[in-house]
């Protein structure tokens, strides 16, 4: 099973990388991106465990470890499709 | 099994082999290498580890002291600093990978001169770095500092060695092939040094550290190669540094060499399991079986020569004494790194390496040491000096506002403050930094004593350009130069020898001049080099860099509360020039920023007159005389002035001096780069003191001013306010990012 | 008096904390192995700096299942004077043993630098020796500085006086041009609610020594000593 | 316009992130995790392209700025979306 988590930042949280990186491309003549925002993106391989089982652990892995609840959401999808 | 591919001519030639090389091999071993053993061959005979080119003209060098306890040959070299302690450094290039990568290339150069040092036994205590780039006019010079600078703050900083120094210069000749030059200090107590030998046959060889990938094969025979437009293909051979890992390596590392469990230990850096084994073996006169079935393994279905050829980083090769093996383990894995007996000490001097029971090396370990090619590559002055050494001052004409002129050379990124790079490294971990970036030279104490180490590195790329003798002598009494002002014994250095194609004659030539030079000047300071790093093939489409011969050098501070500092402290203090001013403007920064000018003859080099003014600067520091002390470099008298005025911590302070020479044009007397001099602040109690100490020393002595005011008054010449100019020097390099 | 210095796996400020509460303080004090799952006797416990877990993934995320931690926590919760420093205020955070998050400087770059600090606050154990508006210089050495919480959270700082230190000019105003990573509000210290538990980002074990040219740091330690003889 | 854009590590390429994220998950007894690996996710929002043309500005972004080919690889999707 392959897991894809995206962790994003909160709405309201200011995103001073995104900022530096919209800047950058707009320096390089891209003045059609109006915003940009980062986040992290995971690939979890796993071994055994399937369906419902598996989400359970993944969402708690995300709530315990992956993402901060004060600053990132997160959501995931659980694959069976290879990295 | 894998199957290897058979050998053809093309092979060998992409293995960076010659005929008569590949020929030397059959002879050695007696038949047909198969592949792996000719990739072993290929990244131990490379330049970047055999010194093929370099290795006849190192041999000038003195590298013996009474106070030396280890010289060039290990993998750091070892100074003896009193209270049983001594210091350990090296500097190493990373200059290919880093232009290639920067971020990744200048954190693995780091992580790589740390690991010499701690391999040692040493902790290490302080980091500097040497860089060269291209002019901020190339596309890619603000993208390359700003992930180089990034790269050796972010592995530095996490391991937390602070990294207190440096030197940052832009030319065009870098634009292609940029300079990435990492240094390491650690202290050692003297009787808990350790080598890299594996004495003893049958003692257990172990892997300690990360698992191996696919990382950096044959990086070594790349640093050995130019540039040219299909490096781009060979990209995936970067890197990428893991500093957290490294420093769980060096608290086992160094956990472990409190114990008396092992023989010698060696980091794996260029070249992988294949140089630590060689060179431990070759060193001991022993031999060394590896079973590749027992390393640790990142990716599966790796081969033979992607095992032996890897630069995997945070690696170590142990060789412990038999029976300890568990103790070493234990250590380990405490700090959660892989652990791995993989072979033995054997007596019959073999390489020996073993893949599922079958043996697929087996070399004699000298052979990639000790019998690996020597060359005396043909030489020439280069046509080019012809030209530049013709130039003369009389064909430009004498400026007439000093001041606009000033101005700018505080704002050339080659003088400017270069705090925008400092501040992103941590200058004070570990406590000991008592003198801070932004001094002549950075000084952390030893604990436990009242001493200091004094650290500064420096190389002037365009006098060595112009006359890589001159070059290099002035790169090494720059540097003592740097030391003396902040109150330190100038005591060894270590270099890295950055040049072009060493197979160009002119090359060669530069080459042999700049180590003749430097091996003069380092015979005169009594300053051994104690171990160095050649880089040769800095070119882009046969164009070479300057060559850049770096130096870096370190000192002691016998009574840390009498350390010095550049910037003025009290108004009414005399100002005093140690030294003399010529009219030289050959090679200055003056002519290259202002007239777009690299032309001319560098400065000369009195090594008497050096030692003289160097002798009374330091003598006078010791024995509580001055208040400040600053030495002469890029920009000549007026900038140090400058410096003088506004780089204090605290305040400003300004100065009304009065150098007026009859004989002497104005540009030549404020910007000319005339070497052997320091300038120097005193109580005016103290300079009938000091006078005797110049006289006894023969050291040429002129008062030429007073501190005071908030301005920098140069009588008839200059006169700025100090804050403005202060402003441009600070923002300047930030300005151009 | 018995202080513990927690070595987490990439603490690299742990040798420094000890430095000074040993060989400048002249307190007894003990490393504590994050591996270790039992806590001696201590007064206090010191989270240092460094890059716990080469700050992999965020600062403090991965060193807080530590085995330790556990027993920090517990501690805390007893009473107990904990202080983080830098990495350690991280790792308070991501514990949520201290209310809020770090953010990469809004400068997007490490910043090693002196800075000012107005103590806002000398009803800690960590600051009973300062005096309230007082201007105090320390390093500062951080990636991630940028404190964040939600309004809510910050009012609520603001009203029980937990913000102990903020970042300020050297005449001690407040301003933006004095805030070098752009946290909120300027907060570079903050206290629990009970003021048992300190976080701060700027270093106060590299200012305790005249030779290193700056000893406002030790208003930290004089203070602990003072609070804990009391 | 959105575009999502994922960049992840080479094959290969170290990724000490990863691997001390595994350790933690294993140690807090997620021993299904058989690996993970650490990328960037980002969302640009563009104005007034679309298509074929915003698919070709986008993968231009990535290439110059947003990945970094020597050590990166990235993909992406364009959707209408909002974020
Ligand atoms: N790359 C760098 N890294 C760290 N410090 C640097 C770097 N470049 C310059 N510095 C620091 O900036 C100050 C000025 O450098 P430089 O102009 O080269 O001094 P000098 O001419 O006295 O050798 C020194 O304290 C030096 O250590
Ligand atoms: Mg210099």
């Amino acid at each position: 099973m392959l897991a894809k988590i995206y962790v994003t930042l909160k709405k309201g949280v200011l995103d001073p990388q995104g900022k530096a990186v919209q800047y950058s491309l707009e320096s390089l003549g891209y003045n059609e991106v109006k915003d940009i925002r980062l986040g992290k993106y995971m690939e979890v391989r796993l071994d055994d465990v399937h369906g419902d089982k598996a989400e359970a652990r993944i969402k708690e892995m995300c709530e315990k470890l992956l993402a901060n609840p004060v600053i990132e959401d997160y959501r995931f999808e659980i694959t069976s499709e290879d990295m | 099994m894998i199957k290897e591919p058979l050998i053809t001519q093309e092979m060998i030639e992409s293995h960076g082999l010659t005929e008569d090389e590949y020929n030397n091999i059959k002879q050695i071993l007696g038949r047909e290498p198969n592949y792996t053993e000719l990739g072993i061959f290929s990244v131990m005979w490379s330049e970047h580890c055999s010194y093929k080119s370099s290795k006849i003209y190192l041999k000038k060098l003195p590298t013996k002291g009474k106070h030396i306890i280890q010289g060039p040959g290990e993998n750091a070299g070892i100074v003896d600093i009193g209270d049983g302690l001594a210091i350990v450094f090296k500097m190493e290039s990373h200059n290919h990978p880093s232009y290639i990568e920067p971020y990744q290339g200048a954190a693995t150069g780091v992580g790589g001169i740390l690991r010499d040092i701690f391999t040692m036994g040493a902790r290490p205590l302080a980091s500097l770095n040497s860089l060269r780039f291209g002019s901020f006019d190339h596309p890619r010079t603000r993208y390359l500092l700003n992930g180089v600078v990034a790269g050796i703050a972010g592995y530095g900083n996490c391991i937390g060695v602070p990294t207190i120094g440096g030197e940052a210069y832009f030319n065009k000749s870098y634009n292609g092939n940029i300079l990435v030059n990492v240094f390491t200090l650690g202290v050692v107590k003297k009787n808990r040094i350790f080598k890299g030998v594996a004495y003893g046959p049958g003692n257990p060889v172990i892997y300690v550290g990360s698992k191996t990938g696919r990382d950096g094969i044959h990086g070594a025979t790349m640093a050995s190669e130019q540039f040219d437009e299909s490096s781009q293909e060979r990209r995936p051979t970067v890197q990428v540094g893991d500093p957290f890992t490294e420093k769980l390596l060096l608290e086992a590392c160094l956990e472990l060499m409190k114990e008396d469990y092992i023989v010698g230990i060696q980091d794996m850096g260029a070249a992988g399991l294949t140089c630590s084994s060689s060179e431990m073996a070759s060193r001991s006169g022993t031999g060394i079986e590896i079973d590749l079935s027992k390393v640790p393994r990142r990716e599966e279905g790796m081969t033979p020569y992607e095992l032996m050829l890897s630069e995997s980083q945070e690696r170590m090769l142990i060789v412990a004494k038999e029976g300890f093996e568990k103790k070493v383990e234990e250590i380990f894995k405490k700090w959660d790194l892989d652990v791995s007996v993989i072979g033995r000490v054997t007596d019959d001097k073999m390489i020996r390496v073993r893949e599922a029971g079958k043996i697929v090396v087996d070399i004699p370990a000298e052979a990639l040491t000790e019998e690996a090619p020597i060359y005396t590559r043909p030489k020439e002055r280069p046509q080019y000096l012809l030209k530049t050494q013709n130039f003369s001052i009389h064909n430009i004409p004498e400026p007439v506002d000093f001041n606009d002129i000033l101005i700018k050379l505080l704002k050339s990124p080659n003088i400017a403050s270069k705090h925008w790079i400092y501040r992103q490294y941590d200058h004070m971990v570990r406590t000991n930094t008592v003198l801070l970036p932004g001094s002549d030279a950075a000084i952390i104490r030893v604990k436990g004593t009242n001493k200091g180490i004094a650290l500064t590195v420096d190389s002037n790329s365009r006098y060595c350009y112009l006359d890589p003798y001159k070059g290099g002598m002035a790169s090494v009494v720059e540097a003592s130069r740097n030391l003396v002002c902040s109150g330190a014994k100038p005591l060894a250095i270590t270099d890295c020898l950055n040049f072009g194609n060493p197979e160009k004659p002119e090359i060669m030539w530069q080459f042999d001049q700049a180590v003749s030079g430097i091996s003069e000047a380092c015979k005169k300071l009594n300053t051994p080099v104690i171990g160095g790093n050649v880089s040769f093939y800095n070119e882009t489409q046969g164009e070479a860099i300057y060559p850049t011969p770096t130096i870096a050098m370190a000192g002691i501070v016998y009574d840390i509360n009498l350390r010095q500092t550049q910037w003025f402290k009290d108004n009414g203090d005399l100002v005093v020039l140690l030294g003399k001013s010529y009219e030289e403007l050959g090679g200055s920064e003056y002519l290259a920023t202002i007239h777009g000018i690299e032309e001319g003859i560098p400065p000369d080099i009195n090594m008497d007159m050096e030692i003289a003014v160097q002798d009374t600067c330091l003598e006078a520091i010791q024995n509580g005389l001055i208040k400040s002390a600053h030495d002469c470099s890029e920009g000549g008298i007026a900038v140090a002035l400058a410096e003088s005025c506004f780089s204090g911590p605290k305040f400003n302070r300004g100065v009304k001096i009065s150098i007026k020479e009859e004989k002497i044009r104005g540009d030549c007397l404020l910007f000319g780069e005339s070497q052997s001099r320091i300038i120097v602040s005193l109580d005016k109690d103290k300079l009938d003191d000091l006078k005797k100490i110049a006289k006894k020393n023969n050291s040429p002595f002129s008062v030429i001013g007073e501190v005071g005011t908030d301005r920098l008054v140069i009588e008839g010449l200059i006169d700025c306010d100090i804050e403005s100019l202060k402003q441009e020097w600070r923002g300047a390099l930030e300005e151009r990012l | 008096m018995k202080f513990g210095v927690i070595v987490f796996p990439g603490a690299n400020c742990d040798h420094d904390c000890y430095h000074v509460i040993k060989h400048v303080f002249k307190q007894d004090v003990e490393f504590v192995w994050h591996k270790e799952e039992r806590l001696a006797k201590y007064d206090c416990l010191v989270l240092p700096g460094g890059f716990s877990y080469g700050d992999y993934l965020r600062p403090g995320a991965i060193v807080k299942f530590s085995p330790i931690m556990k027993e920090v926590k517990r501690f805390a919760k007893s009473g107990g004077l904990v202080l983080g420093i830098c990495n350690g205020f991280q790792v308070l955070l991501e514990t949520d043993l201290l209310p809020g998050a770090m953010m990469t400087n809004s400068s997007l770059k490490f910043i090693c630098s002196d800075v000012y600090l107005k103590l806002e606050s000398d009803e800690t154990p960590f600051t009973n020796q300062g005096r309230v508006g007082g201007v105090y210089k320390m390093p500062i050495a951080h990636f991630d500085g940028n404190y964040f919480a939600d309004e809510a959270t910050l009012q609520g700082l603001e009203d029980n006086r937990q913000i102990i230190f903020r970042y300020c000019s050297e005449d001690g105003d407040i301003t933006d041009d004095a805030n070098p990573n752009g946290a909120l509000w300027n907060i570079s210290a903050i206290c629990n609610i009970e003021r048992n538990v300190l976080g701060m980002m700027p270093h106060p074990e590299r200012c305790c020594e005249s030779i290193l040219g700056n000893e406002d740091g030790r208003l930290i330690f004089d203070s602990i000593i003072k609070s804990i003889l009391r």
